[in-house]
């Protein structure tokens, strides 16, 4: 029983100083999710399957759609800030997104920053490791 | 009897029901009717509980520590009233107010949610104050927060989503570390009552309580906008729209100040005196001096509130019943007084389309009756004798000179500075508004008719274009003066100021029973 | 230079809550306090007959707290509704260009009623079981966002949305001044009768407050995430409708 | 021997200290509202392991298995358990508005960035 709760607490500060720190917003976002997911297998550890249900359902479904339609809407699941210390500083290249890159009709944004963007959200096996392939923003 | 458990019932049936129906009509009318009856009866139930001491009233059918400890005393009874009285004024105000405040698409919707969000307002204000449980105090206090928060960015213009998410960013950082005070008092205590963790920390190791009650302090700090922790306030206050401004500083701070004082004496025993003393006189300094560097009108008076909460802080943080005493008159009067400034400064806005105080000059000709309410609020805020801040500044100054402490001393001399520099940047108001257009204003008005009354629309324009170059897209409305609903509404908080100077034994009397349960839960 | 200062803060944060509690939270066992909760344990039959201690403490003992937290929830639906006034009509498909094709948009119309099913068992069995009223809102929630993150086209009405919410916010509080009229005279007391433990149609008021929770949760929600995809039938002036309910692509 | 409870502690300080850090130090305010919730989950944890005691049990009676008395004995503290299902709730209410926020704010001024202009100055 310790030996799994000390693996799931390092695991646990490993991916949230990876959610805050990693460089591509996008896989920050993955990494809350995981995270949450991680804090509901914590509370089952410590008898409270209620709240663990709860935080599964709210935690990690609910705030992580709601995260992605923010960085949807600003234009950040790629967002590549000065904040993000980890992660590599990532080479140009498109993968085969799943979403077209179609111009937003507010399209402004995207014209003023000169990148179209081609690639979609990183394919969901991606592990941390290999980051998101996606345009380097200016 | 009617339950006071209608005070959190009602407003949140209310609310309910306006988004359901959700025409605005019906929104506006029914939150008047379900606040003034909440406001009808809030004496009946202050002059119960002075009659016949607090009334504890049962939950669920549990008694407490297991059921939630709920109750109304003689200080919750005192907030009760002020919170309804000024609630149901503000409401007054913002139905001829709102429809002006925010230019944003689906702008017709949005105000049947302002009402439903102001009676949720009104709700987590009633429960804050009669809760005796801490769980629950952190549930209404969330209540009151996000409400706030979203009530902010009501207007959604550019300032005032970025005020928003500052207050809402500094709210949660707070929220988290009390409920981590929440989690060591229960832990130690075994219990969420206030009164059984009261008796658990005073033999809890000094640490522990000491780490309860920073933590607590910190999140509720936020809130009361104690002196290290509100720099979001003047960006908050300044652009929400003016009949939030005015509950936020009318009553708002002042609840979480009091029950912060509150829970740091019954609960926590200390309420680290010297460390307070001392934040209240740092926010009282940095509050006037800030606020006399300031170019808007709302800014400068949210900086003034910091300043009259680091007042009203010194006054609690004496320690003595006769300071806690000074303090609930100080707060009652900038309840008046400041809930006033700001509902007229709304106006102000609306009438020239602009948040800059120059672009006011020779206003009061325009709009006689704004221009006197504002006169006369800004003089009791400063203190000027015949008023109701005369004498509730006059009385801190006592208490503290007979602390004879050296913090009683210091504070002595910043308030006295405070008054000096509030009555410098509020008669500059005042000037302006009563000033002639001056000639330099005139000449690049480019033949503005000065003083032609006939035609208010030419120096509002004028002065418009040429001096203040509005940055907030607010139209300018034809009609001069405050109309009748907001006219009452600014009238009565006058009043108060007015009647509490001539009155002031009696209300002296009033606050005697309120300050002596400040300090017993 | 921030994060020189914000690092300098956390580490004085946390040497000084490290000083203080150390010994107490680390080294010693907690001398035995005769908590609250585990007084619950020992009442919740008697007292609620439900066998669920967490649900008891929520809904009943503590059921203020519960009313505050459906409030919160409100006023995070509200605010969301007011702020995303902007996206109205603009729908998913600006957003995402397409959905994900033909086998997840009809698998979503599978699987949507098990979802909502799952969910509503939750909240039904909230006395008896683990979950309740919000962990099983948002289940049926969940049923929502699919429809709407499978088919960017689609549209659904916040007005009907708002009325079920207005109604079951309406019942919480009606069956909590059920408790004021009745002899008890107290806010939300569980008035009616306990039933037999363990069965369906037990601990009295529990469950239909957890079942008006539960609506009101999902209800909210799904407000929540329709104005803020900005897929809102009632609003907005651009608002593509793809030809009715459901109707293919 | 490290207790369970011990552990958690540790873990759940170190979570509300690397959220702080986060909110305090990120530019992004996308950035700054994940930080958040690490913070809400590190309060979280920290709750319920108060409520924990030594191979505790879920607290529901299971009807048929055993007395109650004897079930009742092992089982866990289920008020913090109540309390965090409420912070659980309030923590996501707080963070969809805030993204809100920020969407619409991004709508107007086409950056997510903290303006140190304004930011936290008076």
């Amino acid at each position: 029983m310790i030996a799994i709760v000390l693996f799931v607490s390092v695991l646990l500060i490993g991916l949230a100083a990876g959610a805050i720190f990693v460089r591509s917003l996008g896989s920050a976002v993955i990494l809350l999710g995981a995270v949450s997911l991680l804090v509901a297998l914590a509370f089952l550890l410590l008898a409270a399957p209620d709240v663990a249900i709860t935080e599964a359902a709210i935690g990690s479904a609910l705030t992580t759609l709601v995260y992605v339609l923010a960085l949807r809407r600003t234009d950040s699941v790629h967002r590549a800030d000065t904040d993000g210390e980890l992660g590599m500083e990532r080479a140009g290249g498109t993968a085969k997104g799943a979403f077209k890159g179609a111009p937003r009709i507010d399209g402004v944004a995207r014209a003023a920053d000169g990148s179209v963007l081609q690639s979609g959200v990183s394919s969901a096996g991606a592990s941390r490791a290999s980051e998101a392939k996606g345009d380097s923003r200016a | 009897m009617v339950s006071p458990m209608i005070l959190i019932a009602l407003p949140l049936a209310t609310a309910f029901l306006i988004v359901l129906i959700g025409s605005r009509v019906a929104a506006r009318w029914l939150s008047l009717a379900a606040v003034a009856l909440l406001a009808g009866l809030a004496p009946f139930w202050f002059a119960e509980v002075l009659r016949n001491g607090p009334m504890a009233i049962v939950l669920a059918d549990v008694l407490p520590p297991l059921g939630i400890a709920f109750g109304l005393d003689a200080l919750s009874a005192g907030f009760v009233l002020l919170i309804a009285a000024s609630g149901l004024l503000v409401l007054l105000y913002s139905v001829p107010y709102i429809p002006h405040a925010g230019q944003f698409e689906g702008a017709k919707k949005a105000e049947t949610r302002y009402y439903a969000l102001f009676l949720l307002l009104l709700a987590g204000s009633f429960g804050l104050v009669m809760t005796r449980d801490i769980f629950n105090l952190f549930v209404f206090f969330e209540i009151l927060c996000i409400s706030s928060y979203i009530l902010v960015a009501y207007s959604q213009e550019e300032r005032s989503l970025e005020a928003g998410i500052k207050y809402m960013i500094l709210g949660s950082i707070g929220s988290a570390f009390m409920l981590v005070a929440i989690g060591l008092s229960y832990r130690v205590a075994g219990s969420l009552a206030m009164t059984d963790i009261g008796q658990a920390l005073a033999t809890a190791p000094h640490g522990y309580a000491l780490l309860v009650a920073v933590l607590f302090t910190l999140g509720f700090g936020i809130e009361a906008a104690i002196f290290p922790l509100n720099t979001w306030l003047p960006d908050a206050h300044s652009s929400a729209p003016s009949s939030i401004s005015a509950v936020l500083s009318g009553f708002v701070i002042e609840v979480a100040l009091v029950v912060l004082v509150r829970i740091g004496i019954t609960v926590f025993g200390t309420l680290m005196e010297p460390a307070m003393g001392v934040l209240a006189l740092a926010g009282v300094v940095v509050g006037e001096l800030a606020a006399l560097g300031q170019k808007e009108l709302k800014r400068t008076l949210a900086f003034s509130s910091i300043g009259q909460v680091g007042i009203m802080l010194f006054a609690f943080s004496l320690g003595t019943q006769s300071g806690d005493w000074a303090g609930l008159g100080q707060l009652l009067m900038h309840t008046g007084a400041k809930s006033a400034l700001f509902l007229v400064s709304g106006y102000f806005i609306l009438r020239t389309g602009s948040h800059e105080i120059e672009a006011y000059r020779g206003l009061a000709r325009r709009m006689p009756a704004a221009a006197a309410f504002f006169s006369l609020a800004a003089l009791s805020l400063v203190g000027m004798p015949p008023f109701f801040g005369f004498f509730t500044k006059f009385r801190i100054i006592e208490v503290a000179a007979a602390a004879r402490s050296a913090l009683g001393y210091a504070g002595i001399v910043v308030i006295l500075f405070g008054t000096v520099i509030e009555a410098v940047y509020l008669f500059r108001i005042v000037r302006v508004l009563y000033g002639g257009v001056t000639a330099a204003a005139a000449a690049s008005a480019n033949g503005a008719t000065i003083g032609g009354l006939g035609a208010p629309g030419s120096i509002a324009d004028s002065t418009l274009l040429s001096v203040a170059g509005a940055p907030s897209s607010v139209p300018t409305l034809a009609r001069a003066d405050l109309p009748a609903l907001a006219w009452i509404a600014v009238a009565a908080f006058v009043a108060l100021v007015l009647v509490g100077g001539f009155a002031f034994p009696w209300f002296d009397q009033a606050l005697q029973p309120v300050a002596a349960a400040l300090a017993a839960l | 230079m921030r994060k020189v200062i914000g690092f300098l803060l956390i580490a004085s944060f946390a040497f000084f809550i490290v000083s203080l509690v150390a010994r107490d939270l680390w080294i010693d066992d907690p001398a035995q306090v005769r908590t609250i909760g585990q007084a619950a344990i020992g009442q919740t039959i008697p007292q609620s007959g439900a066998a669920n201690t967490v649900t008891a403490i929520v809904v009943q003992f503590r059921g203020l707290d519960t009313l505050g937290e459906v409030t919160v929830l409100f006023l995070s639906a509200i605010g969301v509704a007011l702020l995303s006034g902007e996206f109205a009509g603009r729908g998913l498909n600006e957003l995402f260009a397409d959905d994900g094709g033909f086998i997840l948009h009809y698998g979503t119309r599978l699987v949507l009623p098990l979802i909502a099913l799952v969910g509503a068992y939750i909240v039904a069995h909230g006395h008896l079981s683990p979950g309740g009223g919000f962990p099983g809102g948002v289940l049926i929630a969940t049923a929502v966002f699919a429809v709407l993150m499978t088919n960017v086209q689609q549209r659904l009405s916040t007005r009907l949305m708002a009325v079920i919410e207005g109604l079951a916010g309406l019942a919480f509080v009606g069956l909590g001044t059920l408790g004021l009229l009745g002899d008890k005279f107290s806010f939300l007391a569980n008035v009616l009768p306990k039933g037999e433990l363990g069965f369906l149609f037990s601990a009295g008021i529990i469950p239909l407050i957890y079942a008006a929770v539960g609506t009101k949760v999902a209800a909210e929600l799904s407000t929540l995430v329709t104005s803020l995809t900005g897929s809102d039938k009632d609003a907005g002036p651009a608002s593509v409708s793809a030809g009715g309910k459901g109707g293919a692509r | 021997m490290i207790s369970v409870s011990a552990v958690l502690y540790t873990t759940s300080i170190i979570l509300v200290l690397l959220g702080l850090y986060g909110a305090l130090t990120r530019k992004n305010l996308i950035r700054t509202v994940i930080s958040l919730d690490v913070i809400d989950l590190g309060v979280n944890i920290f709750l319920i392991t108060i409520g924990y005691i030594k191979d505790g049990r879920a607290p529901i009676y299971v009807i048929g298995s055993g007395s109650l008395s004897v079930q009742a004995a092992r089982m866990a503290d289920p008020l913090p358990q109540a309390l965090v299902l409420t912070a659980i709730v309030i923590g996501f209410g707080v963070t969809a508005v805030a993204l809100t926020l920020i969407m619409r704010l991004y709508e107007k001024r086409k950056t997510v960035e903290v303006s140190e202009t304004r930011g936290l100055k008076w």
